[in-house]
């Protein structure tokens, strides 16, 4: 087991799986010479070339089509969206191509392809750098969706992308690459579907992923240690397809649930668990769950008014003391 | 081309024409839905290009209007028919339709339904030649007024800038849906945009079969070679409609008989007869056979064929499910 | 009152707001001489000129963008996605730019643009043009998102939403603009805010927003008529924000709710509505809320598969049935 | 430009240069946060065009890399500094931070941070213009990676369409972050690219402020007179890494030193002692005096003004909700 950081997991995952494998092959702004903003391709320019470590003109649209195209003859690019922020560009290919062409074609066509970007608010990019995407990408058909909150996940969770045929948007976030944790030497591959148990309880199931795993492992502790309430903490990293037998498995058993997202509320991952819970285990509940989430405005640059629009593991302690009655 | 060669080619072209309009009548007859793009009079495009390059080895891409593009790759008219119908044994199993007709054996990429969207598949497709090695080319086809998408420029620098094996093939029919090129378009000729990207480009008529394929051939010739991508554009109209709600009220009857003029088809026809190559009669034959085959193969083939069963309306949402177990579940080997 | 269709109510309010502010425009594809796909803006090229009534290439992102840029001055452009499809392509300028722009000028700009298109499957238009996406609208602070489900509401939308000084999407439905409806002869503002009671009812609150409205109200017919339940159908006509009161006091009268939408369960309104259900009304619930919803596939051509694929007022009614244990 | 012009420019340019120095060390300072792009090494470029043009009356619209244009355009040096300190005086209450200045009342329409989102925007500010008349231009300055957008082409396609009076300026400083021009663009020399929309268009060196203000007069005035859009390229450097956190392997020292050889001030000022015009001593009073002022007024009033209040968290969202509640409830007077 090496204690390394969550860029690094995901730069060994390329380079392993791009030394086994000639078709493999990554791309995206600044990726090659440049090392790639948050690391994760660095060294791989040097080692693999620039047939196969493109950087990209600033084209999102284009060059995630053209990885998708390269795609349909078998080639398995890893295509780098620097910031979540500008996927939006990128869309139309990745849901209108990628997600669709297997289904239109009949099964001829397949797109296995892999797309990774980095979302979430980090300090201050203000507006139009700041956003949490990952519903957007949720309602999919044909694209699954996950999200790595640990090196463990963002190595294995990129490994198994890479080798499985269908198209994948790997979420990750702008805060945690130089997050360290443990990964295992051997190879691994993370399941692309379930979630995770991060810590288990009795008395209230707290649901998170990515980043907000790390709120409800904290809050976990503090109501654990000063409240004797015993949160167990899951964690969605696969937030397409929801796993919706972990979801109900753990509200059965806790009859309370809070779901914690970065994210803003209106029809996102808190609301679909909800919902999830509700038709997997309503009279299970022995109340109604409850969003964390972040206030409804375009990320304001102030860092006061940007710490007051983010929730954070306070928040997740607020909710679930007001779930038993004690706030 | 050779006196063979077009002949065959004028067979094929007349299998086309009259494909087509037997599409417009089954439309009518409600047993085709969705929207439904025909092809014909820019014939000689397809016909032309395709001629020079090499069909079922070379990919193919292109947009909604895509029936013809598929059979001159080597679709079968009977499957391509059977996906309008809907039907199980259509090209696309009567999930995509007929702006989504595919032949991956033949190496046929599809047709797609957002404008501009295979210009970056396309270039995706020469890239991976590109990576994998062999004398394959990428042909995209698209419209002129395709052009005006973000892509279209996106794609063109990148495959300039990589040198991929890929030719762009504008069919400038004039318009796009009702719009008028010169209403949408800051430049007429397209081909005269992609010296943007030191993309060399070449312009001809597109009626003319024989002017087609010459002209084609250079553009394939220099694609294949490893020059990187080219860019042809070829000038003709389209003799329907958009697709089949369209009055036409956008353009001219003048206009249009102009046009028909200079149909792909009678060109072809009358240059041969003139060489004696044929007579009218042979003509007339031809179009009485290719009607018998749409009739008592290819309807025949949709009419009796079985929709897809409804259990099955997930099917090739994700690839067959067994065979990704490993990464599904994290259980490798 | 004028019994007139969809697309003529959209056409007049079009019309009104253009004789009477010359800085009120309308642009996109073939809008201008082609009158219109769905012929919403017919004849108003020949009334207003091509400088007001432009038709733009094929170029989403741009125009949309454009359109964005000239509100800044003041200009009201109403601006035409042909089809919901498309949308892909123009989301960064309407999420990054229009709705952003006031909140990090800190009040200095405003873009108080009109985005309206068709959404929703039409008859086997296959997987690419056969999309639902409301909600991928609806989670973007500082955009409105209405829905209109009769001509009236079309009209009535539509004239406020140009008046207003946000950004405002107008989602409508192919299959709606030859529907028939009674619109006021006097002129007449729709609310952005709030939803409507279609129908009034007593023992089940059936949610609908567009054309699911239709299948609310033929269900609740049918339920009252064979079954003897009493279904209150109320229509969200903005998405966004939701009516969190108007759920609120509908649910807790009825004790059930059913959401029907046409699109895809995940991350959508069913899921929101749900959310905001437990929030606001938990306890008073007698029964799980349910959803009713299409298929997560790609709109397959094929018809048989193409209806089995979307829901209809029958599935409402079996939602309803098995909610009162009758099924 | 007049001696005086010059002289005053000079004195501008030196602002915006120490200016954006104070910011790199207001950041190390942790006073400053986000992402921060600086400008130093282009300031011929926005003053030699903005002083073609007319600050304040004409529209400015840019990315990211956005003070020193606020600052022509009028903008209160004091704002803008409170803005990058996250201040309620600042430009944009606090809200927007270094990549989104505006000063609507200075007309500059403010800074965006998707590479390429203001060509449309600034073309549609251009419509406005032509709709309402008036003599303004809108002007957008952008970089040279941005013209690999997608919405570049098809800003430049309608621009040129429907001839709009807007004026590109592409600050061609050779990278997109570490990414070299070459390596990215299937063309290098960006004007070139606009002949694809018969757009008129030049090209000039963009550190000498005396050449940048020659080709900007042409281009204004082109712009001015109603004759649809123009594209000046402007070949030009940035002396410091793209933002904060850029070590620069990406470029030699060599090249970097061949730039600062032609850096933009001290090339306006040694040709103004040259030609008698100023000493180096009054050079040398210039920079003290507003290093002066930066310190004592910039840097005094950012420090010393409040933060925006939680409380008003949701402000700006919205338009004032009191002013929208007839369409919101539908009770129009
Ligand atoms: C992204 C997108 N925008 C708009 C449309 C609607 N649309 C379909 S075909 C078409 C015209 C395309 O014209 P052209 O590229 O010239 O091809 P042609 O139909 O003439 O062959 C338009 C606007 C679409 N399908 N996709
Ligand atoms: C849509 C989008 N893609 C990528 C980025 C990341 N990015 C920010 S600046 C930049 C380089 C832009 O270079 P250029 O246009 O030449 O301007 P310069 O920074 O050199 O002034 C990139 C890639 C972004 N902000 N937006
Ligand atoms: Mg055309
Ligand atoms: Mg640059």
């Amino acid at each position: 087991m090496a204690n390394i950081m969550y860029w690094e997991a995901i730069q060994r995952a390329h380079d392993e799986e791009m030394a086994r494998d000639p078709l493999v092959i990554c791309m995206g702004e600044d990726i090659g010479v440049a090392g790639g903003t948050y690391k994760a391709t660095k060294g791989l320019y040097e080692k693999y070339g620039p047939l196969r470590v493109m950087d990209t003109p600033i084209s999102e649209g284009g060059f995630t089509g053209l990885g998708i195209g390269a795609s349909f003859l078998g080639i398995r690019p890893i295509i780098e969206i620097m910031s979540v922020n500008f996927a939006w560009l990128a869309m139309d290919q990745m849901f209108n191509s990628a997600a669709k062409v297997r289904y239109m074609s009949g099964g001829q066509l397949t797109a296995p392809c892999v797309f990774r970007s980095a979302g979430g608010a980090a300090h201050q990019l203000g507006a139009q750098h700041s956003a949490r995407m990952e519903k957007v990408f949720m309602g999919i058909a044909g694209l699954r969706v996950v999200t790595p909150s640990n090196p463990k996940q963002a190595y294995g969770l990129l490994k198994s992308a890479i080798r499985c045929d269908d198209p994948v948007f790997i979420n990750e976030h702008e805060l945690m690459y130089n997050m360290k944790g443990e990964v295992p030497d051997a190879e691994y591959f993370h399941p692309l579907e379930g979630s995770d148990v991060a810590r288990a309880g009795t008395d209230v199931t707290l649901f998170g992923y990515n980043i907000s795993v790390h709120w409800c492992l904290k809050a976990a502790e503090i109501l654990d240690k000063q409240y004797g309430i015993s949160a167990e903490v899951v964690d969605l990293y696969s937030l397409s397809p929801l796993d919706r037998a972990g979801i109900k498995e753990s509200v059965s058993k806790t009859h309370r649930a809070v779901i914690a997202e970065e994210d803003e509320a209106p029809v996102g991952v808190g609301s679909e668990v909800i919902a999830i819970i509700n038709e997997e285990c309503f009279f299970e509940l022995d109340a109604a769950p409850v969003r964390v989430h972040s206030a409804l405005v375009p990320q304001p640059y102030n860092h006061t008014l940007e710490k007051a629009a983010i929730p954070d593991h306070e928040d997740v302690v607020k909710a679930v003391l007001k779930l038993f009655g004690k706030a | 081309m050779k006196i063979e060669d077009k002949k065959r080619v004028l067979r094929e072209m007349v299998l086309h024409r009259r494909f087509e309009e037997r599409c417009y009548q089954a439309y009518i007859e409600r047993k085709i839905g969705g929207f439904l793009h025909l092809y014909p009079g820019q014939e000689a495009c397809c016909n032309g290009v395709m001629e020079a390059a090499r069909p079922g080895h070379d990919y193919v891409i292109t947009g909604y209007r895509d029936h013809v593009h598929a059979i001159k790759c080597g679709a079968d008219p009977k499957e391509v028919m059977a996906e309008l119908y809907g039907k199980e044994t259509g090209s696309s199993k009567g999930r995509g339709g007929s702006m989504h007709i595919f032949d991956a054996d033949k190496r046929f990429m599809g047709g797609y339904a957002l404008v501009g969207g295979p210009f970056p598949l396309a270039a995706g497709i020469a890239k991976a030649i590109q990576l994998k090695g062999g004398d394959e080319i990428a042909i995209c086809f698209l419209g002129d007024a395709a052009n005006n998408q973000g892509v279209f420029h996106e794609t063109m620098n990148m495959a300039a800038l990589w040198k991929l094996p890929v030719l762009f093939v504008c069919e400038n029919n004039l318009y796009g849906i009702g719009t008028s090129i010169e209403r949408s378009t800051a430049v007429i000729h397209q081909h005269k945009r992609v010296a943007a990207y030191n993309i060399p480009a070449d312009e001809c008529d597109g009626q003319d079969i024989d002017i087609v394929y010459e002209h084609a051939r250079k553009a394939v010739d220099h694609v294949r070679a490893g020059n990187g991508p080219f860019f042809l554009e070829l000038m003709t109209y389209r003799y329907r409609g958009h697709s089949m709600s369209d009055s036409r009220g956008y353009r001219s009857r003048e206009e249009e008989e102009v046009w028909k003029q200079r149909d792909p088809i009678l060109m072809l026809r009358d240059r041969l007869i003139t060489a004696g190559a044929m007579t009218m009669t042979d003509y007339e034959t031809i179009e009485k056979e290719t009607d018998a085959y749409i009739e008592n193969e290819v309807i025949k083939f949709s009419e009796e064929s079985p929709e897809p069963r409804v259990e099955d309306l997930e099917k090739y949402v994700f690839a067959d499910r067994e065979t990704q177990l490993p990464w599904l579940t994290g259980k490798a080997a």
